[in-house]
């Protein structure tokens, strides 16, 4: 299983912060696509950034069961 | 208080003096401290409040990256920065960044390159909230993020 | 307290949020403090402890008129300083520059210029002592001052 | 009387912070010139800028009675 974090406007879009997907590895492109068509409302994913245990990664990174996928929307603290 | 955490999301209220003893030391001569507060006018929009919300372990992660990009160009550097998230009303303190250096310059060149930074690769949201509606704020550098580059010349000035 | 003096010469300790309090506007999403703190080592020799003295009046006519010459640069700038002056140890601030403005560039801006301009035209002086001896330190910046023009640009590097 | 101020290596070579000057009107060069013959030891006066009633002036600039003139040495504050 792959935990996958949503956050700010993707959170909301979603109405909900994790979402487990049942799979052994899965690279984090395969998880964006996925993620779209389950969740047509998350268009603005498309310009997350994807990070693999709270790193950034590629989409051509394979995440692995136990992983934790977070998208990252445009960031704006400070 | 043996231990200090150089690097902290809060949701309570930043104390400055709490951050900047965090860098003080014996040989460092300046320290300059960045404090973001919440504004009320942006753009012409009054905001009535804000909420910042936070990936936060990983947020803390990144701020300690900067603070370790800050000590590969000055060694002597001290840094802690600290983000507050949660509700915050106008002129509540978001963020403060406090850099000691032996040398004011590179408390100044360091402190600015750490807010900078911290727009970019830190994952930190801002919702602003008016009379007439919300927004999660994104991609305020008008540009995309750059997780792994540092800021060009440009963006420092 | 419903006087805020912005520009003070005091012997107390200073408060760095009580500076940072006399800055903050609804309108300013950014403050830039620069604290100054006695330095240990300075040139290999170790510093006991330190002592300030100054002209009081024209100094905090001096500061202001630096605050002055900050908002006509940058018009929605606030700027306060205080100095401390007595006997100060290692890692006592010396002094707190703040100062707020609308973006965060001219708060860095701004608060480098004060702190170069306090080093020229600020009718203050320090005395370091050390175990072989004591001295009155002058002209930090290795040139005359001049206090009616502005630091040119490499001053400021 | 024009009041003068003496401050930091000056002040203690001078052994006081103020002296009194005798006079209705002096210019500031001249007051600077005055005390060197008197003072020996305020050598270092010359590298001093003078300031009339806490503003920097010239040497050329004259000082009246009631004023008070400041002998400002190299600064270091900050």
């Amino acid at each position: 299983m792959i935990k996958i974090l949503l956050f700010a406007d993707l959170e909301e879009k979603a109405g909900q912060r994790e979402i487990d997907i049942d799979s052994t590895a899965m690279k984090v492109g395969d998880i964006r696509k996925y993620l779209v068509e389950k969740y047509p409302q998350l268009t603005a994913i498309k310009s997350a950034l994807p990070a693999i245990n709270e790193e950034y990664a590629q989409d051509d990174v394979e995440a692995k069961s136990g992983d934790i996928v977070a998208f990252i929307p445009p960031v704006s603290g400070g | 208080m043996g231990y200090k955490k150089l690097f902290e999301i809060t949701e309570k209220e930043i104390i400055i003096q709490e951050v900047v003893n965090k860098v003080i030391d014996r040989n460092a001569g300046a320290i300059n401290t960045f404090i973001g507060t919440v504004r009320e006018m942006t753009k012409g929009k009054k905001t009535l409040y804000l909420k910042y919300d936070a990936y936060i372990p990983m947020a803390e992660k990144k701020l300690q990256q900067i603070g370790l990009e800050i000590q590969s160009d000055f060694p002597d550097a001290h840094v802690a920065i600290t983000h507050r998230i949660g509700k915050l009303k106008i002129s509540d303190i978001a963020v403060v960044i406090a850099v000691s250096t032996p040398h004011r310059s590179d408390a100044f060149t360091a402190s600015r390159y750490a807010i900078e930074r911290i727009k970019e690769i830190v994952p930190i949201w801002k919702k602003e909230h008016w009379e007439d509606g919300e927004e999660w704020i994104g991609d305020q550098l008008e540009k995309t993020p750059y997780p792994s580059g540092k800021p060009s010349k440009e963006d420092l000035t």
